[in-house]
């Protein structure tokens, strides 16, 4: 039993409550408050995980984010969360947790046989084989296919489950004057002084506790133990209106204009959220000014055996022993190349442990840390390095030899040291991730040996370690200053800044990366990727830091590099004889810590689209429609009897639609209302054909082009008035054309007077059609006539069906006697419902999207399948559109030669000749070959059968169009097998000269 | 991002939809000059730096902006609302009638 | 006359819902105002535009982007350059406002039945609605009778603050179901009252 | 240089590993070169290597402003593919595939092409025709495509989300069982060291400050490292292209800069076995060895050469990934970036001579450059060599935007940011 509790100490721990959980299955026992790490320690467990490459047995590193070692898989029922650092989760009763990377147990794991590979499977080995033979069955990608499989299975780290996450996840957006993030003492002072001034502040710190480092330093400030002045603080802070604190939040993306990226972990600490409480809320976060207050991370130092389970970062070490009173280890040993372990030495003997020995590398420390080793009653060894760890998956004892740290040459006889902890302290990295990600590259700075943050390209402002001031006295002072300038005060500080008494320990660092002797030693733990592997990278010319990460994937773990990128720098930097700042630093991205995917999809999580419902929605659905996802509406695609297939129904719908009357809702087209004196200039402008010529009171068919000359979008247009048009899109362009009309007005053409609104969403609509449509309309419709007279074709007129308005025209799709009557949206369930009892007696019925296709491909006309972004009103047949008269949006471009050459695919109609159905995507072909399909001639767009001419059909886009009508081909449609001869004829199958719908 | 619309005033830039390249000038509507067409449809500046492009408010007031920013840096050093940036100037396409 | 039906009929669940155990966060309702109208003005008529929406609706529109006001039955505020939307509680008013509407100053197009009116009020309506939209909702920013023209991703939404804690949204009709359902799902965490 | 093998690697870790050579020299400019290339990319560092192996042309210079395959190649999603609907394009992109097949060999640089399938999955019975087209019109061309259902989509993606109740239910999908995915940075490194091997010189941290002209013709360039001439000057600097062109005194371009953000999880076990596109938005995923699940969306959509995107792609990538695969929420994103593309005003690339004399350029690639590493660097190699393009990469000329001979896959027209 090595770590344990102990009594004193753990503030942020409640003894008087016990937390029960199990850690792979076996039961445990923490506090609130606990992590996951300190709970186990507490329990005397020392191993974690195992590493990602060889496997090795790795303990608790750190005590926050920066954890590379202890990741863990969090179950919830059949939810599993994979690699959250047990340094971060915070126990619960009923918390299941089990180990990662490892078969078949944690203590037991095969895969650490890849450490007998060990110089085998340096970094970059697969690049240099498993490319199989050349010849015979494993040739091309086969051998390395099977080598792969077992690969990937032997990497990854946490398994992710299957089941839909039934988790709440929240997005929200946040406005301030300024943010703050971190809450040491010099957020603490930074959020107060913005605070006073009455600008809106926002706090975010990452623990569940306010305070950083003030929770576990054994500093006092104004006079009270630093944690407790931390508290007082906050709870002035909580007590501010003008203030938000947000615990559990991790800032991790800082983005352009002062936008930053949040994750609150709102119920991750609690065995069930509250009714409609998130798991997680991703904050968007747009403050005036920020202040980054956060911190810096400590560094292990590299030396062989520096992974063993035991090893911890001497920050971490006085966490656990501060805030949650477990002491790491019974007889600690400490290695350091800067005075700051030093105090944590004092604090861990004041709690309980024994220091046996301090090493440091330096010959010379400064008066205080030396009285300070000598206070610990520990072993003093200046001038030494550890140069190996014994034990197994359980540290026993250091070696350590006499070390010069201007040479990295070792000495003497290494001499071993009971010790069963070993708390390390390679120096500080201000945490400037944030800086990084908002476009600034970090500054290196000799004393501290650490990249600094340089001066910022956005709003922000530093305080404390983030700038390298490690003391407290000044992130107390920075904090006050950042706060002030962050909220806009030009004064001084209000009040006198608290004082602090603090040891006199330096923190800067001797220049010493590595402990250079054999055995493993390891830079980025998680990765498994050694000094050695940073110097197999040099040696094979991958130098410049991004090869060097990618090569040997130094920092990119789930870490990303936060204890390993600057040690693995330092070392190429040695290799390459050059200061490290000229080896370079890669560039930081975001997000700062890992963040959950359910967070960002969080609004939409679920839902990914809105529904766009119809008026006539609910009517449809109670009338046994079955329903087809057009963009994000949802339209009626047959409405089927019981025992009818699809095909069955849409053939009786489009039958009854050519012999009687059918009824099918249109209210998915847009709608704009086009409004103004020069609306028909407009239009004339934009459509290939003349609008202004139009009568008022009639509608016209108009086809569009983009700019390029290609076909965009066709609809009718309706002139309600002198000045008042409404035009109608199809239902998938409505927004595209929306804005393309929009672009032109605002852009191009401002001087013309016109209005465009959308009223997609303020007309339903209902397209009535066949022989009976007209007695239809003449039994319900009143305030209007609707003979030949009263309408003509494509002409307009108003009245009321069942005491509601009601506009009608009379235009045909579907190539029968046809009628679009809209009404108000509100209204659209009600005179549907009239014209279905009007319709009643002739047999009307309502037809959905498969009869509509089939009525339309039978009259040839066409849709997006053929308007596809590729087509010309040339290829469409749709040349008489083109108006010679005036110039159009791309009337300059249609005429192109790659737009009028002569194998363009053109639009045709095709006949099945097998009577067996055609497939849309189906491709035509001179002659068939299934067994090796070539020489497409085109394909076909759409296709149905046609109870108007017994047939199976389709429209077809082909080389050579009209030239073919009349000839034989073949389908040829491998995909789906479908093989045979089809007639290629006119794309007008059914009543050519338009004698239905004229009447 | 951010950009202030003249009208809504600051806005994120997930209201917005990107328009396109503001450097280029329309032919007059009748114009055939293949090549002046050819170049305003398929040509751009493709500008590493203070760039003229067209963005519309789309979720907001809908107006077109003529926005100035830096490609280099996101950074937005102006706005104005697309009519009146004279982005038409080379459009002469003559009204039928009415006024001019 | 014919009633106007809600597109939220199916889904309208009067009550309170959600986590209540610290009281109803926000209350949610659909106004159904009789008329929802834009009124534009060409460039330069913006004056003479609010001067007769002034005649009409009594309602006196603050000059500046986004200026609005409301009353009881009415309510008008900006929501594009020269665009105004006026909210009636009576039917029929696309109609008036056309009568004074001449074609020289603008246009007026009847949002009626394309648009639904839908109200959150209540202590925690901003921090609902700072869910859906990238607005600062505070009232220094968004002060009472003024509007906004915004989007919560395909869902466009133009919204009024009508009260310190009180805010019309007018959404959609196609989308208004779709929105009424996310909202409430977002208000679940303070607790809501549907009524 | 020694060949790699698993012999190789053998005798090395005998030796600690302390005997590997550098895998590519880091030589000074020499004052000339048959042909310079610009753009030391993963398709300057293949066109490089086939000038050498197909056409003996060695006396070359790559020349590049930072680190080898500091491009695109080192910021892609590795997905590798030929599953196009134009026939020009399935028969590029169908010989770049046959040329990864063998890749590794080639080159004697596992590449770790995995030919785990393409599946693009569609949601609607008109989406599920459109793919049956593309797919047919890849099976006229000889390339390989098959449809499958639901139910086979189910157990071949497990954590897919194939039921009635999804936003948007899925119909069917269109597997390219060939396709699948590559280690990226191999890629750059395998080209680099198979053509430093050949004797082309790889000039890394020399950036092109300007072009040597003699009237209208480019015979070189002035760059970081001092003056070099060459015969024959090659652009191959996708992202860059508008900014080098201008250099060259090429004002405009058919091509806007636009960021594409990347993203990857954390590392997990295998969770999918094969790369999965998303039909009702823009979305793909494929998981890499190590483990973490390599997807990405949609470009930013505004010109760009930042290297960095903002939040709103970033959530609507996110949303469509829980669309797909709704059990992900609780995984974690790891990491984020940019890349700059060079998206061309129809979505398909430009691989010509000219469009100055003693010049050829290679770019637009928009946001699928990667798959095409080796054509591209093989066509372009024929184009340099014989100063003509191969019939693969006739189609892809500069001028067809103005004859209106346009190669748009995606039916959008000229609006780069659709593509």
């Amino acid at each position: 039993m090595s770590p344990r509790r102990i009594d004193t100490g753990g503030r942020r721990v409640d003894r008087d409550r016990g937390i029960r959980f199990t850690f792979d299955g076996k039961p445990y026992s923490g506090h609130p408050g606990d992590t996951l790490a300190s709970a186990l320690l507490a329990n005397g467990v020392t191993l974690f995980g195992r590493s990602f490459k060889y496997h090795r047995p790795r303990g608790v590193l750190t005590a926050g984010v920066d954890e590379p070692n202890a990741l863990v898989t969090v179950l919830k029922g059949n939810i599993r969360e994979p690699n959250i650092p047990a340094t971060q989760l915070e126990i619960y009763d009923g918390l299941t947790v089990v180990s990662q990377n490892r078969f078949p147990s944690l203590s037991f794991d095969i895969g650490a046989a890849n450490q007998l590979g060990g110089k085998l499977l340096g970094a970059g080995f697969y690049y240099k084989t498993f490319m199989g033979p050349v010849v015979g069955p494993l040739k091309g990608t086969r051998f390395w296919m099977f080598c792969e499989y077992f690969i990937r299975r032997a990497a990854g780290l946490g398994r992710a489950g299957y089941d839909k996450d039934s988790a709440r996840y929240e997005r929200t957006n946040a406005f301030c004057d300024v943010l703050v993030v971190g809450s040491g003492p010099a957020g603490l002072m930074a959020a107060k002084a913005a605070a006073q001034s009455g600008k809106r502040v926002i706090l975010a710190e990452l623990e569940p506790r306010f305070g950083g480092s003030a929770n576990w330093s054994s500093e006092t400030i104004d006079g009270m133990p630093a944690a407790d002045w931390a508290q007082a603080t906050i709870a002035e802070l909580r007590e501010r209106k003008n203030v938000r604190l947000l615990p559990r939040t991790t800032v991790w993306g800082y983005y352009d204009d002062n936008m930053l990226a949040a994750l609150e972990r709102v119920s991750d600490h609690k065995r069930d959220a509250a009714k409609g409480e998130p798991r997680h809320r991703y904050w968007s976060i747009r403050p005036g000014a920020v202040v980054l207050a956060t911190g810096a991370f400590e560094r292990p130092l590299v030396f062989p055996g520096n992974d063993r389970p035991g090893v911890m970062l001497a920050g971490a070490a006085e966490r656990y022993a501060a805030e949650f009173g477990v002491l790491p280890g019974r007889k600690i040993a400490v290695f350091a190349n800067n005075d700051g372990a030093y105090g944590t030495a004092l604090a861990l003997k004041k709690s309980g442990a024994e220091i046996v020995a301090i090493v440091d590398v330096r010959r010379q420390v400064s008066e205080a840390a030396h009285a300070a080793a000598l206070s610990t009653g520990g072993e003093f060894l200046a001038g030494h390095a550890v140069v190996a760890t014994e034990g197994g998956t359980k540290l026993s004892g250091v070696k350590v030899q006499i070390f010069d740290a201007a040479t990295g040459a070792l000495s003497g006889d290494p001499r071993s040291i009971d010790a069963d902890c070993l708390i390390v302290s390679g120096g500080w990295s201000p945490v400037i991730h944030l800086a990084s990600q908002a476009g600034v590259s970090p500054q290196w700075d000799d004393d501290r040996q650490a990249f600094l943050p340089p001066k910022p390209t956005q709003n922000w402002i530093g305080a404390g370690a983030f700038n390298g001031s490690f003391s407290t006295a000044a992130a107390l002072s920075e904090g006050d200053a950042a706060g002030r300038q962050a909220a806009g005060e030009t004064d001084g500080p209000a009040e006198e800044l608290p004082n602090v008494d603090a040891p006199a320990l330096q923190s800067n660092p001797a220049p010493v990366f590595e402990i250079r002797t054999s055995g493993k030693a390891f830079v980025d733990y998680q990765h498994d990727v050694t000094a050695e592997d940073v110097r197999l990278a040099h040696r094979e010319g991958f130098v410049s830091v991004e090869h060097l990460k990618r090569y040997t994937t130094l920092g990119m773990a789930t870490d990303q590099g936060k204890t390993s990128n600057v040690p693995g720098l330092a070392i190429m930097a040695e290799a390459l004889g050059k200061p490290i700042p000229d080896v370079g630093t890669t560039r930081f991205r975001a997000p700062f810590a890992p963040v959950s995917i359910g967070s960002l999809a969080a609004e939409r999580y679920g839902d990914l689209k809105p529904e766009r419902l119809t008026p006539m929605h609910d009517w449809h659905i109670e009338h046994g429609a079955t329903m087809y996802s057009a963009g994000l509406w949802y339209r009626p695609m047959i409405y089927g009897h019981s025992g009818e297939t699809i095909e069955q129904a849409y053939v009786r719908e489009a039958k009854a639609v050519r012999e009687k009357a059918g009824i099918v809702d249109v209210s998915t087209l847009g709608k704009i209302a086009v409004q103004g004196p020069d609306a028909a200039e407009f239009l004339d402008r934009v459509y290939t054909n003349m609008f202004s010529t139009l009568a008022v009171g009639k509608a016209r068919y108009g086809l569009m082009l983009r700019e390029d000359g290609f076909v965009m979008d066709d609809g009718t247009t309706w002139r309600l008035g002198e000045n008042d048009f409404l035009m109608t899109t199809t239902t998938a362009n409505a927004g595209k054309v929306m804005q393309h009309l929009e672009y032109f007005l605002d852009v191009v053409w401002p001087d013309l007077k016109v209005h465009l609104t959308s009223v997609t969403d303020q007309w339903a609509g209902a397209a009535i059609g066949g022989p009976k449509a007209r007695e239809i309309l003449a039994a319900c419709v009143t305030g209007t006539a609707v003979d030949n007279e009263a309408m003509p074709f494509m002409g307009i007129v108003h009245g009321e069906i069942a005491g509601v308005a009601v506009m009608i025209c009379r235009l045909s799709f579907s190539g029968e006697m046809a009628f679009e009557v809209y009404c108000g949206a509100g209204h659209g369930t009600h005179v549907w419902k009239a014209l279905l009892e009007a319709g009643k007696p002739f047999g009307l019925v309502p037809y959905g999207l498969e009869a509509l296709g089939t009525l339309r491909i039978e009259k040839g006309h066409v849709t997006g399948a053929e308007i596809d972004g590729r087509t010309t009103g040339r290829d469409l047949h749709l040349d008489w559109m083109l108006s010679k008269k005036k110039p159009f949006i791309g009337s300059a471009m249609m005429d192109r030669e790659g737009m009028t050459a002569e194998d363009r695919l053109q639009l045709v109609g095709i006949v099945s000749l097998d009577n067996r159905p055609l497939n849309g995507g189906g491709h035509i072909v001179e002659q068939a070959n299934p067994e090796d399909p070539a020489n497409s001639l085109g394909h076909i767009t759409a296709a149905c059968y046609s109870p108007a001419l017994g047939k199976f059909i389709g429209l077809a886009l082909v080389k050579g169009g009209k030239s073919r009508h009349g000839k034989r081909a073949f389908t040829s449609d491998p995909l789906r097998n479908r093989f045979g001869p089809v007639e290629i004829v006119s794309h007008h199958f059914f009543d050519p000269e338009g004698k239905r719908m004229h009447g | 991002m951010l950009i202030t619309c003249p009208y809504c005033g600051p806005r994120d830039v997930s209201e917005y939809t990107y328009q396109g390249d503001g450097n280029r000038a329309r032919p007059d509507a009748g114009s055939t000059d293949n090549q002046a067409w050819n170049s305003y449809v398929y040509d751009r500046l493709n500008i590493a730096g203070e760039h003229h492009e067209i963005w519309q408010h789309s979720g907001g007031c809908r107006a077109h902006l003529a926005v100035s920013r830096n490609t280099l840096t996101h950074k937005v050093s102006a706005v104005a609302f697309a009519r009146d940036a004279g982005h038409r100037k080379s459009d002469r396409h003559r009204k039928s009638g009415g006024a001019a | 006359m014919v009633d106007v039906l809600s597109p939220l009929k199916p889904v309208w669940k009067p009550g309170t819902h959600g986590n209540t155990t610290s009281g109803v966060g926000v209350v949610l309702t659909e106004t159904q105002p009789g008329s929802i109208v834009q009124v534009a003005a060409w460039p330069g008529q913006e004056k003479k535009l609010i001067a007769a929406i002034k005649t009409v609706t009594r309602l006196a529109l603050p000059d500046g982007a986004g200026g609005g006001v409301a009353s009881d039955s009415k309510a008008a505020f900006g929501i594009a350059p020269g665009k105004f939307l006026i909210v009636d509680q009576n039917e029929g008013f696309a109609a008036i406002l056309s009568g004074i509407m001449t074609a020289d100053i603008g246009t007026v197009t009847d949002l009626s039945h394309g648009r639904t009116a839908l109200r959150i009020s209540g202590p925690k309506a901003e921090w609902v609605l700072s869910k859906f939209f990238a607005i600062d909702f505070s009232l220094p920013a968004f002060p009472v009778g003024s509007g906004i023209s915004s989007v919560h991703h395909d869902v466009f939404a133009q919204i009024q603050r009508s009260g310190a804690d009180q805010f019309d949204l007018y959404i959609f009709r196609s989308f208004a179901r779709s929105f009424w359902m996310a909202l409430g799902h977002a208000s679940e965490e303070v607790g809501y009252e549907v009524s | 240089m020694a060949e790699y093998s698993a012999l190789s690697l053998l005798k090395n870790a005998f030796s600690g590993n302390r005997d590997w050579k550098p895998a590519w020299r880091k030589p000074d400019p020499k004052p000339s070169y048959d042909v310079i290339i610009v753009g030391g990319g993963g398709h300057g560092l293949s066109t490089a290597y086939y000038l050498a192996k197909e056409h003996g042309i060695t006396n070359v210079a790559v020349l590049e402003k930072g680190w080898l395959g500091s491009g695109n190649v080192g910021r892609n999603t590795t997905a590798v593919r030929s599953n196009y609907l134009l026939p020009q394009n399935i028969r590029f992109y169908e010989h770049s595939m046959k040329m990864w097949e063998n890749l590794s060999h080639d080159l004697n640089y596992n590449v770790m092409f995995s030919q785990r399938g393409v599946l693009n999955i569609a949601h609607t019975p008109a989406q599920l025709d459109d793919f049956a087209r593309r797919g047919n019109a890849m099976r006229h061309l000889g390339a390989d495509a098959h449809l499958m259902t639901p139910a086979e989509m189910a157990r071949r993606v497990p954590g897919l989300d194939v039921s009635k109740s999804a936003r948007f239910p899925i119909y069917g999908g269109l597997m390219q069982e060939r396709a699948g995915t590559a280690r990226h940075d191999a890629v750059a490194w395998g080209y680099a060291r198979g053509a430093d091997r050949r004797g082309v010189d790889l000039l890394e941290n020399c950036e092109v400050q300007g072009f040597i002209k003699d009237g209208d013709r480019v015979v070189g360039v002035n760059t970081s490292r001092g003056e070099i001439r060459a015969k024959k000057v090659a652009v191959a600097v996708a992202g860059s292209t508008g900014h080098v062109m201008r250099m060259a005194g090429v004002e405009r371009m058919p091509i806007e800069s636009h960021t594409l953000q990347a993203f990857v999880s954390e590392s997990l076990k295998p969770f999918l076995d094969t790369v999965v596109t998303f039909g009702m938005g823009h979305f793909y995923m494929s998981q890499s060895d190590k483990g973490g699940l390599v997807y990405g969306g949609d470009i930013e959509g505004y010109n760009s050469y930042a290297q960095r995107g903002n939040l709103p792609i970033v959530e609507e990538v996110m949303s469509e990934m829980l669309a797909l695969f709704p059990s992900l929420a609780p995984v974690r994103v790891l990491r984020s970036w940019g890349g700059v593309c060079d998206m061309s005003m129809d979505g398909s690339p430009i691989i010509t001579t000219g469009p100055l004399p003693g010049m050829y350029l290679n770019c637009g690639w928009c946001y699928g450059g990667f798959k095409a590493t080796p054509a591209s660097g093989w066509c372009f190699a024929h184009t340099i060599a014989k100063d003509q393009p191969h019939h693969f990469n006739a189609p892809f000329t500069l001028d067809r935007f103005h004859r209106g001979a346009v190669i748009d896959d995606k039916g959008q027209g000229a609006t780069p940011r659709l593509h």
